[in-house]
């Protein structure tokens, strides 16, 4: 199954890894208001573990049925966390 | 969906694969849960960058180099793998171990010198979160290198059904990923 | 079954109870629909000698009717059972009207202590009165209750007011009532709150408008 | 080693049969029937001790303050115990393990035409750490202070601080336990899911499934992904009771709603754990006893994942009052009973499936058909509570109560013994006694309702749940004679399995023996011999060549056609 396909540069991807990460470092000390700065710094992660299962973890190769794997949980939590808003953060 | 293989109906994937897959889903709900939890705690309670800033973020992101950095060794085992490369395969193996525990050590100074500066689980809401969050990681990571090992001794004896060295990177790419998002919503923010 | 209900003296029990009302008829009408059908299949269609059961698989469209159009109506049923419950939970909870009355119960291990503001209509004074497990309000006047609790979670429950709210540490929660009947009314705790949950009760005394006011003399004589 | 093909190979069970010891053939097996077996030990025990509690708790709210017989005295704090116990009992050590732990390993691969699970020693594993798991609760009665009694769904701040309950260890090794049960039955799911996926026998495509294969699946996958929240709850519940943190209390800065929020986030979802197992027995049993094809098959898999999907959206329905904010009970509300639609679409199809058939009035049968009638009263009442103003009156009272016994009680004890009675003669090669049977069934179905029915009425007079007495109550005097009623019942119910336990004892020893396939039935578990050899099948793995409810189909002379039966000529 794996002996086909072309396998990406580990190393370069660690590259992106490192400069993303303190691109990340950097971006919190930024001057901006604090929403925005949070927003960039979590963009960033979010490229980061992007590439770490697309790349590291193969996500690119593999079947649909592996990425609802993926997908779902992601959603499902995303979802808990926000219907959690009303309750515990706007309750002040 | 109708597949009629010769052999068997089931996908071509191998069992261990989806398996690991669907555990993986299991933990994204764990850590998303406790994630989940901490920001609507954090945004729902005030005061929390101030504690945040006591974290030593140099500390952090120096660790957060050396789990990414062992991801890549992790991959690389994997590669030798598939190479059918044995020797790379226990050098990687064996440099994904090393750094593990040097994420580890690093990871205990950090806690020793929060404690010693007064900050325990118990000196606020950040503080129990920031240790139950770091902590439930760690024995991650611990599981994660006690898995690598197993693997490298198994490797020395060059023991064949080496799929689980994919398996146990995805694992470990997955403890990765939650670092991750546990560095900036930890420390930089 | 609904005559089971205990007295109402709310203004809005009745709500509750037209939505339990509606409920229990859309539910009953399906509960002898399907069990109806169910027995008469089982009787029409038992077991009998050289007899062989007809060959419906149900997966195409014009079979499966049978089942969807049902479910269909189901589905009209549920939206009205929901838009009349909207209604009914905007009326109860979603909005507190401002109260000719206001007092302060807090929960604890295993009382309710209930407190007036007294006649400067502030919480936190002189002249604030604190009963345990007592409460008197007048008949015909809006009621807001602020709900707190001294430890562990506990709910505020007074079955003659169709009125049930927990009352959680750390919140403050604001429930309302209007009472239409004179008397006396039991108000126990309804969520497990330690050993003393069973048995955690008080009483709510509805007074007409002069016998209140009796009331409130006694109790602050100088207003 | 440096071939990479080889490096990667799949290691297939191998086919060889070796002598194993003892040990390694009842006790640490990896094999998926024994380990099945395993778990229905283990649940029908656990069984015995929540109904011990269950009779203990029912006669203390009959006579209060009475001498319970043959256990004797029963404080308010003891009874709490008893009220948690039983809950957590039923639904994590009886539940759990029966409907998904021994029906689940014993038909998921000879279902499938598998020779065992994907991962044998993983499913060893997991069925000793709910082994592990069980043994600790059980130890929890037993450590000073007592039991766990902070209800089932041990709301903090009441579970989340010693003082406030007086039990410290019961409650930390109750959290215990359920971290050991979770971790066991997500080895299982795990297991489950793979096997499914990857190890269906050639001709065995996802439509051709047998449906309580798809419900297992659909139990397995909605386990897997709400107990995540909850575990890191338990963490954190834990860290409170043990550390000294404050998550839950709000003297700290804690919010002890967010634990109501992680609890029912699972919780929902838990109870259709429960259920879907059972309803995929009844899917089995039904098509076979009216000899006629299950109704809408596909449309039964559809509704069963459109209810999979919403269960996750319901959750706050337990939450109307518990002051969380009001403005989200509507849309919980409105998801709540539109989870009707999916199962009224199961309900009318097993309905519909009746319909022209052939009906033939077995005991698995009568079981099944009890499951269909109880569970639509307890799917009834729960609109009921799912209706916002409605639950406003309702919760927390006995209403509730008479509801989940209802669901719960029908899919554990009628889905689960149409389950036993059905496969009885696959697991262990011998028939049971139909008539001593029947008597268990009609004996369970009247104590049943005479149970639980008048319990929606105990509700609707305004008896709250977990109570130790209601005689302290006045508006609740009045209603005590249902009390003392529903408590006879109960003990009546609880003597109507005397029958049941008789049958299965005689049944393992002097059962008569039982054919290959005792029910002309279709699928492939069938094809085996009864009980299945070591790897379930001979030589060659069994090929599929049509879905599983082939009954009466005009292609044949009989009125079966077993998927793995090739119809050469067709018969004129
Ligand atoms: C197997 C278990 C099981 C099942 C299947 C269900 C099914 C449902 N439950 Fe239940 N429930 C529990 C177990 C279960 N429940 C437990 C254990 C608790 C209490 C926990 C605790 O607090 O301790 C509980 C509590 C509970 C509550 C909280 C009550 C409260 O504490 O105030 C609510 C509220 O919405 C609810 C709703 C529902 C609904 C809408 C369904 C639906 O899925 C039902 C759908 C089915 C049908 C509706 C029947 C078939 C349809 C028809 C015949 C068509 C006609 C129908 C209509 C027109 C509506 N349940
Ligand atoms: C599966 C779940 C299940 C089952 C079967 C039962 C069975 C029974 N339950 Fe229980 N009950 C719960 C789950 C269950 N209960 C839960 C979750 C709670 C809430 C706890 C809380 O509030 O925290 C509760 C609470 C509860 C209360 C409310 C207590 C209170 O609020 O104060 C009462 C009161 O009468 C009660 C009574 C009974 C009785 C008399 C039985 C009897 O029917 C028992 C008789 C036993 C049998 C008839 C044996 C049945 C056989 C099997 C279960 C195994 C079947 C085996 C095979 C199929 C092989 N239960
Ligand atoms: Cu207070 Cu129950
Ligand atoms: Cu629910």
């Amino acid at each position: 199954m794996t002996t086909e396909r072309a396998r990406p540069n580990y190393v370069a991807v660690w590259v992106w890894l490192v400069v993303l990460m303190i691109a990340g470092v950097l971006a919190s000390y930024l001057p901006f208001a604090k929403s925005a700065v949070i927003f960039l710094v979590f963009v960033v992660a979010a490229t980061k573990a992007l590439l770490v299962a697309l790349y590291y973890m193969h996500l690119r190769f593999e079947s649909g049925l592996i990425y609802a794997m993926v997908i779902v949980p992601v959603v499902l939590v995303i979802a808990l966390t926000f219907l959690l808003f009303p309750d515990l953060v706007f309750h002040h | 969906m109708e597949t009629t293989a010769a052999t068997r109906a089931g996908t071509d994937i191998l069992p261990g694969k989806v398996g690991v897959w669907w555990f993986l889903a299991s933990e994204v709900m764990l850590f998303g849960g406790l994630i989940g939890s901490f920001i609507v705690s954090r945004l729902g309670s005030s005061g929390w960058s101030g504690e945040a800033a006591h974290l030593s973020v140099p500390v952090a992101a120096i660790n957060t180099l050396v789990l990414l950095t062992s991801s890549m060794t992790m991959v690389m085992a994997f590669g030798a793998v598939e190479k059918g490369d044995p020797r790379g395969l226990r050098t990687y193996l064996f440099l994904t171990v090393l750094l593990g525990l040097t994420f580890l050590g690093i990871k205990a100074y950090e806690y020793s010198s929060e404690v010693a500066a007064g900050f325990t689980p118990v000196t606020g809401l950040f503080w129990s979160f920031y240790y139950t969050m770091t902590g439930l990681h760690a024995l991650h990571v611990l599981a994660g290198i006690i898995t690598n090992l197993a693997l490298f001794v198994m490797a020395r004896r060059g023991l064949r059904n080496q799929h689980r060295v994919e398996l146990a990177g995805l694992y470990w790419h997955f403890v990765d990923i939650v670092w991750i998002f546990l560095f900036p919503l930890l420390y930089l923010t | 079954m609904m005559s089971w209900l205990p007295e109402n003296v709310s203004t809005y029990g009745g709500d509750i109870d037209s939505i339990i009302r509606l409920i229990y008829y859309i539910t009953s009408a399906w509960f002898f629909l399907t069990l109806g059908v169910f027995l008469l299949f089982l009787i029409l269609y038992r077991r009998r000698e050289g007899r062989r059961a007809t060959y419906i698989r149900g997966d195409r469209l014009a079979e499966a009717a049978w089942i969807l159009i049902p479910a269909l109506i189901v589905l009209v049923l549920d939206l009205w059972i929901d838009f009349r419950g909207a209604d009914a939970w905007a009326k109860v909870k979603g909005r507190v009207p401002p109260g000719d009355l206001r007092v302060q119960v807090t929960a604890k291990q295993f009382n309710w202590e209930i407190l007036y503001p007294g006649p400067d209509g502030k919480f936190g004074t002189a002249d604030d009165l604190q009963l345990e497990n007592e409460m008197h309000v007048p008949v015909n006047k809006v009621v807001r209750v602020t709900l707190k609790s001294k430890d562990v979670i506990h709910s505020f429950f007074l079955p003659n007011l169709r009125l049930k709210q927990d009352a959680v540490p750390g919140r403050e929660i604001e429930g309302w009532f209007q009472a239409t009947k004179p008397g006396r009314y039991e108000m126990p705790c309804a969520e497990l709150c330690g050993f003393g949950h069973s048995g955690m009760n008080g009483w709510l005394h509805v007074h007409p408008a002069d016998e209140y006011q009796k009331w409130v003399k006694e109790h602050w004589p100088t207003s | 080693m440096s071939d990479p093909v080889a490096v990667l190979a799949i290691p297939e069970a191998s086919l060889h049969h070796e002598e194993l010891g003892f040990w390694r053939t009842y006790l640490f097996s990896t094999e998926h029937k024994t380990i099945g077996k395993q778990y229905l030990s283990l649940g029908l025990f656990m069984t015995i001790v929540g109904g011990f509690l269950a009779y203990v708790m029912r006669w203390q709210l009959a006579y209060p303050d009475t001498e319970v017989p043959g256990w004797g005295f029963v404080g308010p704090e003891f009874y709490n115990v008893l009220v948690t116990m039983h809950g957590t009992i039923m639904v994590f050590f009886v539940a759990m393990p029966i409907l998904l732990g021994a029906f689940g390993n014993f038909l998921i691969p000879l279902m499938i035409g598998a020779r065992d699970m994907a991962f044998p020693r993983l499913n060893m594993l997991s069925f000793w750490t709910l082994f592990v798991g069980t043994l600790v609760l059980l130890a929890s009665f037993f450590v000073p202070g007592g039991a766990a009694s902070a209800g089932w769904t041990g709301y903090p701040p009441l579970s989340a601080k010693a003082i406030y309950t007086g039990v410290n260890w019961g409650l930390n090794l109750w959290i215990l336990a359920h971290a050991i049960e979770f971790a066991s039955f997500l080895m299982g799911g795990v297991n489950f899911l793979t096997t499914a996926i990857t190890m269906r026998a050639p001709g065995m495509t996802f439509f051709r499934l047998p449906l309580v294969v798809w419900q297992l699946l659909t139990a397995a996958t909605l386990f897997l992904l709400s107990v995540g929240p909850l575990i890191a709850g338990a963490v954190m519940l834990l860290m409170d009771r043990i550390a000294g943190t404050s998550f839950f209390l709000p003297e700290g800065g804690g919010e002890p709603l967010l634990w109501q929020h992680l609890f029912w986030f699972f919780g929902h979802p838990e109870v259709y754990v429960i259920l879907l197992p059972a309803v995929g027995f009844v899917c089995e049993v039904l098509p076979v006893f009216c000899r006629k094809p299950l109704f809408g098959y596909r449309w039964i898999i559809y509704s069963t994942i459109t209810a999979g999907i919403l269960s996750f959206v319901v959750w706050a329905h337990h939450m109307f009052l518990s002051g969380m904010d009001p403005r989200l009970a509507m849309p919980f509300s409105i998801t709540t009973i539109l989870i009707s639609v999916p199962f009224a679409i199961l309900v009318f199809a097993m309905i519909a499936t009746l319909w022209g058939g052939s009906i033939r009035f077995t005991t698995p049968m009568l079981f099944a058909l009890g499951f269909v009638s109880m569970f639509i009263v307890g799917g009834l009442t729960g609109i009921f509570n799912g209706s916002a103003p409605a639950d406003i009156y309702i919760t927390d009272t006995y209403f509730v109560v008479g509801h989940f016994h209802y669901t719960l009680f029908s899919a554990v004890v009628f889905g689960g013994f149409a389950g036993i009675y059905f496969w009885f003669p696959k697991m262990f090669g011998r028939m049971m006694n139909e008539t001593l049977g029947k008597v268990h069934f009609w004996l369970t179905l009247i104590f049943f309702n005479a149970t639980f029915f008048p319990m929606h009425i105990l509700g609707l007079g305004g008896m709250m749940r977990r109570i130790a007495n209601p005689m302290q109550y006045q508006f609740l005097q009045p209603l005590q004679p249902i009390n003392v009623f529903i408590t006879f019942s109960a003990i009546l119910l609880l003597v109507a399995q005397i029958p049941f336990a008789v049958n299965f004892v005689w049944g393992l020893v002097a059962g008569t023996p039982a054919e290959r396939n005792p029910w002309e039935a279709n699928t492939l578990e069938w094809a085996a011999p009864s009980p299945p050899p070591h790897l379930n099948w001979g030589e060659a793995i069994p090929t599929v060549h049509r879905g599983p409810y082939e009954y009466s189909s005009p292609e044949g002379p009989e009125d079966w056609l077993p998927q793995d039966r090739l119809v050469v000529a067709r018969s004129s």
